[in-house]
């Protein structure tokens, strides 16, 4: 009981958190709101047992990724009229919602067609740190290996973007 | 007897190297320094004078044989061989073109020797005398081919002679459009030689295409397919020989040099369409009423072409429309089945036409390329030689006994009346007075009365020996070959007839005494009134006339050239530019154009979708995906 | 009881879909990005419960692995266009335009 | 390694093409390198033509599997109507590198790849292995005249490139439903020419893999009214370009249209017999009168090659063996007096910097030898007898008059509609007064005159002694009639009411 009064907690602040990065006109309130979804976020994985995914997304994501956009958005310095101005937003976003909703409303229907089974106790081990360690150097070493080139290659490919000199403003 | 030898091939040959020779000798040098004349014209002759040696050869060797089988082959190699249709360059003499032989190579090697005093001092000395061996030589190849695909190569050869001849001073555009239309037209007849060709090939051809075969299976040939193939051929035979409707290029044909006149427009290339038929006979003989339309043809030709030649001021036009006039006779002859009759006007025709075409060539020489008889006159005290021989050629060709023209002309008129074709002789008389009415109105107003032009008269003078020698060799021809078939009722045996009897299906026809006094008198007497008249008008000089009403007409023949242009030429450069500037572009391209066009409108009426926008872009991806989803949740159900 | 999970990441991920096509300001339009992403990881985590398999673990490892790469990336961009454009509008950038 | 000549045939100019481009080698290196290479061809084929047998069957013949599991092989072999189609490839195109200024190395490497796809495509004995060559032999040619033609040259390479694109896509389609076919009748795949003349093809689908053949065929040939691409195309291209278009693509659409349609397609082909005939006839006569009323000497020498195309295309029509060995004849001459006439008129290009007729006049009085061998190619082109053009232009006249006589009628045209426009072009380029354009104008040199002798002499040889070109030619046509004449006895009956009632026949069956 406890566990589905946390999940709905946590699913509750997730999708207000994305509902306000959406509908936040500046930036940096959306990011903030972001945030909040990323916490609930690494909450639900917690309640999965996915303890190295709790962790990481604390740190990685809600820690360190975020942090690196809040810090662009201020170093920018984005004052209100710097922003697009965006008259007819909500009409967009209704627009959007209308859009969207069959996908959602297949994504949902699949989702419900799957055998409703009720949670196992899952073993001691599951999501701990040394399982995923050793499944990801062991079956997933090599694309492991290409991921880490990945992200050598995008920071490169960062310092090389950023670092331009741009002068034609 | 052995038939087959081995310096038959040698004829046409020799002309053709003494062409190669003669060619690369003035291609190579026209430029630098030319060569003297003196060598081009030895090498010129030398080659039509061996084939003429030759041809007295094959003459004799023919003459030794038993007369049933006097024929004479030469299979070179075989020429293409493709299923049934086997072609070898083959080449054959018989009496027929034993004749022809004769007499081509004999005028054509005057006319060569006569060529290098008129030529003489022109930069293009070299590349005329080429052309004139190539135009020999190919002329001997139509007469010796074996088949008549072989025949028609020298057909087309001297076609092709005629061109480079005619258009030979191409400075000027006048003398390249008459070449041109020479070529053109003389194609035109080509097509009907080749389909009748194609029809007899299919109809007979597969047991041997050449002429012996042909004549062997000729019996076989249905009726319809021989008249096609008779008319066809005949057709042919227009272009070439200069017949309605398809004279019209040999009077403009005169634009080249007068020995090219002599050598192509009077003795042989224009007699090959009458050889032809002859050469054909075997089928044309099955086939009464191809001989009815040709003769009907020819005889008409006479007639227009005698009309057009009463009024010609310039002197080249006078004796080219004689020329067609008289071939319309040999048509004539051939037509109603005297095929010995229309060769032996052939044979006869070439002497005095060429002698006549030479002598106003050297009345032209003299008055500097003058060649409007109205400029002349008198000239009978300058050139004394030249107007003894031409003399000889007009009373040859206006047919007064005993000239060679006479009995030629009048064995074709007793064979048009013996046959029963009235009409054709009528026309035929009438057309032989008229023939003595414009040939004297010539010679009267060129070397009688009084000169013209008096500075031209005073430069005026006798031609060189190289000029006058062929001359007189060609009047002594004009003089005496009406003799050698001389008819019965002179107390002759009509030799040439009784040598071409064995080539020639012809039937003689046997007709009263009665019947041959009329056409023998009637002939004199239509010469004796045409040269009256001439003499009445022109005979004491007389002034260029004025033309009015009819006369006009005449001198603007017809205006047939006119109507060929308007009804032929201009619609056909219309139709071709029609296609360039708006068929071309708007019909047949424009399904594609159309399709590159529906292209672009529709890229287009796309771009309107790239806004350029990537959320546009997502959003695009995202309605794709709803409405999949949409299509897939119905299916879930 | 996986299904709420996965119902938690579809809602999650249609409304990052809303984001990047109604949005023009590029943080948010990034942002929403990495909210779809985020939803994929939650779905990854959930069906490797239900299958007792770590193999979504690791995948979700993954992915949070691109993302940053990609963040990275796309931020060097975002500097790169706002000095050149001043602006922080996706519709400024409209090159493609046909 | 002479039993891989046909082999060495194609890959050696295809390689020496590509380690062109590859290599950082100069241009006047890439000239040498391709006349060497091409000369090398040439040697090769006068040694395949001496020692070929005259008999109908394919000879030289390689095979060696590439995919087995659908029965695609790499083999190859040579007929008596492909050996010359080989060989006009060979002995023309060594003349390019002599004649013209040297271009750069793309150029000459782009040259060397055509040579030798157009000896794969002739050679190819699978269907699939020809539909490769067919493509790699256009592509050169988008460069050639994309990067190096005219001013105008960017709409023409477009032109011809989807147009003909879009024809040989059709062709792919007929080329797969052979193959499937051949699977459903004989239970194994195979894409082999020889083995798919035992195909029995009937029904509309057979009908639309044949149009879809003759389509792409008609365009490369090309036949009325698929030759709106030719105008443009050759005009604009270098005249090197021209050349290879002319004297041998365009001959290996008809080619095909005997090696591929013929055989295979025998009920249908004798079927549409009459309409293709009709096509190459109308072509023949609307792309001459075309012809004449051209300002521009190279679009009326294109049209004029457009013109004879429709009759050596009728040729293959008629279906008898004269037709069709003179088809195959004057493919071979067509290539040597059109092939030389373009590049002529390459010349005059180079030297005159136009191609206005009516800029010119009077080139004969100071380039005699050019003016001599201009007319006698001319001449072969109008089809005078003693030239290459002669022997084939009767036989096939012959061969139209016995398939029908209309259009054997309008075939003959060809000699009347030939030699106007020809003549007229040559009075006012060669005769009348001189122009200033070609004042002055030089003659061959000795490296253009000796490079142009051969081919002269062969024009003039060919057309006195055709009889060792027949002889090859002979036995291969008869076994493709052979082939045909079954379907022709079938389709002959109603061959007329085909061509009334359209494929309404089709459906009824």
């Amino acid at each position: 009981m406890f566990a589905d009064g946390l999940f709905i907690l946590f699913t509750v602040f997730a999708v207000v958190g994305a509902a306000g990065l959406v509908l936040f006109k500046h930036p940096m309130n959306g990011a903030m709101s972001f945030v909040v979804t990323l916490i609930a976020l690494a909450g639900l994985y917690a309640l999965l047992n996915a303890k190295l995914i709790f962790a990481i997304q604390l740190i990685v994501y809600a820690g360190a990724i975020m942090s690196l956009i809040i810090f662009i958005i201020m170093f920018l310095n984005i004052q209100e009229e710097d922003l697009p101005a965006e008259e007819g937003r909500f009409k967009y976003l209704i627009g959007g919602v209308i859009v969207v909703a069959p996908v959602g409303m297949l994504l949902t229907k699949a989702v419900n067609s799957l055998p409703g089974s009720e949670a196992t106790i899952a073993g001691a081990g599951f999501g701990g740190v040394k399982e995923v360690g050793v499944k990801l150097f062991t079956e997933w070493l090599l694309p492991f290996e290409i991921v880490s080139i990945l992200l050598l290659v995008s920071l490169v490919g960062a310092v090389v973007l950023a670092g331009k000199r741009g002068t034609n403003k | 007897m052995e038939h087959n030898v081995t310096f038959l091939g040698y004829i046409p040959i020799l002309p053709l190297i003494g062409a190669a020779v003669l060619g690369l000798l003035h291609v190579g040098t026209c430029t630098r320094k030319p060569i003297h004349e003196k060598i081009y014209g030895v090498f010129a002759c030398i080659g039509p004078l061996l084939s003429f040696v030759l041809a007295l050869r094959v003459f004799f060797t023919l003459k030794g044989m038993p007369e049933e089988a006097r024929y004479l082959t030469q299979e070179a190699f075989t020429w293409f061989q493709v299923g049934d249709l086997n072609i070898s360059m083959g080449f054959l003499a018989d009496p027929l073109s034993s004749l022809m032989l004769l007499f081509v190579t004999l005028i054509g090697s005057l006319i060569h020797i006569y060529s290098i005093g008129y030529m003489s001092g022109d930069k293009n000395f070299g590349k005329f005398f080429a052309y004139l061996n190539l135009f020999l030589g190919s002329m001997l190849v139509l007469v010796l081919g074996d088949s008549p695909v072989v025949m028609f190569v020298g057909w087309e050869g001297v076609g092709l002679c005629s061109y480079l001849l005619i258009s030979f001073y191409c400075e000027d555009t006048d003398n390249v459009l008459a070449g041109n239309k020479a070529f053109i037209v003389n194609r035109i007849g080509d097509l009907g030689f080749v389909l009748g060709m194609g029809f007899l090939f299919w109809a007979i051809g597969a047991q041997g295409f050449d002429f012996m075969s042909l004549k062997a299976n000729a019996h076989v040939l249905a009726p319809g397919v021989a008249l096609t193939v008779c008319l066809l051929l005949f057709v042919g035979a227009t272009g070439k020989s200069a017949q309605i409707p398809l004279y019209v290029w040999l009077p403009d044909a005169m634009a080249g040099p007068t020995p090219v006149s002599a050598l192509i427009h009077a003795a042989t290339m224009v007699t090959a369409g009458v050889y032809m038929v002859a050469r054909f006979s075997f089928i044309y003989a099955h086939v009464p009423l191809a001989g009815e339309i040709v003769a009907w043809v020819g005889i008409l030709t006479a007639l227009l072409a005698a009309i057009f030649g009463m009024f010609q001021d310039d002197i080249k036009k006078v004796l080219a429309y004689s020329t067609v006039s008289q071939l319309g006779y040999m048509f004539a002859g051939v037509g109603v089945a005297a095929y010995s009759a229309g060769i032996f006007h052939v044979f006869t025709h070439a002497f005095f036409k060429a002698l006549l075409f030479l002598g106003a060539g050297a009345v032209i020489y003299a008055m500097h390329h003058e060649q409007n008889i109205w400029k002349m006159g008198g000239l009978k005290k300058k050139m004394p030689k030249t107007y003894i021989t031409m003399l000889i050629g007009a009373l040859a060709l206006a047919g007064c006994p005993p000239f060679a023209g006479f009995f030629s002309k009048d064995e074709i008129l007793f064979s048009a009346l013996a046959t029963g074709h009235y009409g054709i002789w009528i026309v035929g008389v009438l057309v032989a007075g008229m023939t003595a009415y414009y040939t004297f109105r010539m010679i009267f107003v060129v070397f009688h009365g009084e000169p013209r032009d008096q500075e031209a008269y005073d430069h005026a003078h006798e031609a060189p020996a190289v000029m006058t020698v062929p001359l007189i060799i060609l009047a002594v021809g004009a003089l005496c070959a009406g003799f050698l078939n001389l008819p019965a009722i002179f107390g002759g045996h009509q030799q040439v007839s009784h040598w071409l009897a064995p080539s020639l299906t012809e039937h003689h026809p046997h007709a009263s005494l009665f019947v041959e006094i009329i056409a023998i008198g009637a002939s004199v007497l239509a010469f004796v009134i045409g040269i009256r008249a001439a003499y009445k008008r022109f005979g004491a000089g007389a002034e260029e006339p004025q033309f009015q009403g009819f006369a006009k007409f005449a001198y603007h023949k017809f205006y047939v050239d006119e109507l060929y242009d308007a009804v032929f030429v201009q619609p056909y450069k219309r139709i071709g530019d029609a296609i360039r500037k708006t068929i071309e572009p708007s019909v047949t391209d424009g399904p594609v154009t159309l399709a590159a066009k529906v292209y672009m409108i529709a890229g287009a009426a796309f771009k309107v979708f790239q806004v350029g926008y990537v959320r546009v872009y997502a959003l695009y991806m995202i309605i794709g995906l709803s409405v999949m989803s949409l299509l897939l949740s119905q299916s879930l159900n | 009881m996986i299904q709420s999970y996965l119902t938690v990441s579809v809602i999650l991920f249609c409304l990052g879909i809303v984001g990047v096509i109604s949005r023009r300001n590029v943080f948010t339009v990034f942002m929403s990005i990495e909210l779809m992403l985020n939803a994929a990881n939650l779905s990854f985590v959930a069906l490797a419960r239900l299958h007792e398999s770590m193999d979504g673990h690791v995948l979700a490892l993954m992915v949070m692995a691109v993302a940053a790469a990609e963040a990275a990336l796309a931020l060097a961009v975002v500097i790169l266009l706002h000095k050149h454009k001043g602006k922080l509008d996706t519709n400024v950038f409209s090159l493609l335009k046909g | 390694m002479f039993e891989h000549v046909l082999s060495v045939m194609i890959f050696l100019p295809i390689v020496a093409g590509l380690v062109l481009l590859l290599t950082p080698a100069g241009k006047g290196i890439a000239r040498l390198t391709g006349g060497v290479i091409s000369f090398a061809g040439l040697v090769l084929g006068i040694d395949i033509f001496f020692k070929f047998k005259n008999q109908g069957p394919l000879q030289f013949v390689e095979n060696i599997p590439m995919i087995p599991s659908l029965g695609i092989n790499y083999s190859l072999g040579i007929d008596g109507i492909s050996l010359f189609i080989l060989l006009a490839g060979a002995v023309l195109l060594p003349m390019v590198y002599l004649l013209f200024t040297t271009k750069s190395k793309g150029y000459y490497a782009n040259l060397l790849i055509v040579q030798g796809a157009m000896a794969g495509a002739v050679c190819a004995a699978d269907m699939i292995l020809f539909y490769v060559f067919w493509e790699v032999m256009l592509l050169p040619v988008f460069f050639m005249l994309g990067l190096w033609g005219g001013e105008s040259r960017i709409p023409a390479t477009i032109k011809i490139t989807i147009y003909t694109i879009a024809g040989s896509l059709l062709m792919l389609l007929g080329i797969i439903y052979t193959g499937v076919s051949y699977h459903a009748q004989f239970g194994e795949w195979s894409f082999n020419i020889v083995q798919m003349t035992q195909l029995q093809m009937a029904g509309p689908v057979a009908v639309l893999a044949f149009f879809g053949f003759m389509i792409a065929f008609a365009i490369k040939i090309p036949l009325f009214p698929f030759h709106t691409w030719l105008p443009d195309a050759y005009t604009e291209a270098p005249t090197a370009t021209t050349f290879v278009l002319s004297a041998i693509m365009a001959k290996i659409g008809v080619y095909a249209v005997i090696r591929l349609v013929v055989p295979i397609f025998d009920g249908e082909f004798a079927r549409y017999a009459l309409l293709l005939a009709y096509s190459g006839v109308i072509g023949m006569m609307y792309c001459g009168i075309t012809a004449i009323a051209q300002k521009d000497f190279k679009r009326m020498f294109a049209f004029s090659s457009a013109s004879h195309m429709g009759v050596i295309a009728l040729g293959v029509f008629c279906m008898n063996l004269q037709a069709l060995t003179g088809s195959v004849f004057q493919i071979v001459a067509h290539a040597t007096s059109t092939g030389v006439l373009f590049l002529f008129a390459g010349i005059l290009e180079d030297r005159v910097k136009t191609r206005k007729i009516a800029d010119l006049g009077g080139i004969a009085y100071t380039a005699p030898v050019f003016a001599l061998f201009f007319a006698i190619a001319m001449l072969a082109s109008v089809g005078l007898p003693g030239t290459s053009g002669f022997i084939g232009e009767f036989l096939i006249i012959l061969g139209a008059i016995k398939f029908n006589v209309l259009i054997g009628v309008l075939a003959g045209t060809t000699l009347i509609i030939g030699v106007c426009y020809m003549l007229w072009m040559f009075q006012r380029v060669f005769f009348e007064k001189t122009k200033p354009a070609s004042e002055g104008f030089k003659d061959l040199t000795l490296t253009e005159g000796l490079t142009f002798l051969p081919v002269i002499l062969l024009i003039i040889f060919m057309g006195l002694y055709p009889q060792p070109f027949l002889e090859k030619i002979e036995p291969a046509a008869q076994l493709h009639l052979a082939a045909a004449d079954a379907g022709k006895t079938i389709a002959l009956a109603d061959n007329t009411h085909a061509l009334v009632q359209g494929s309404t026949v089709e459906t009824q069956k």
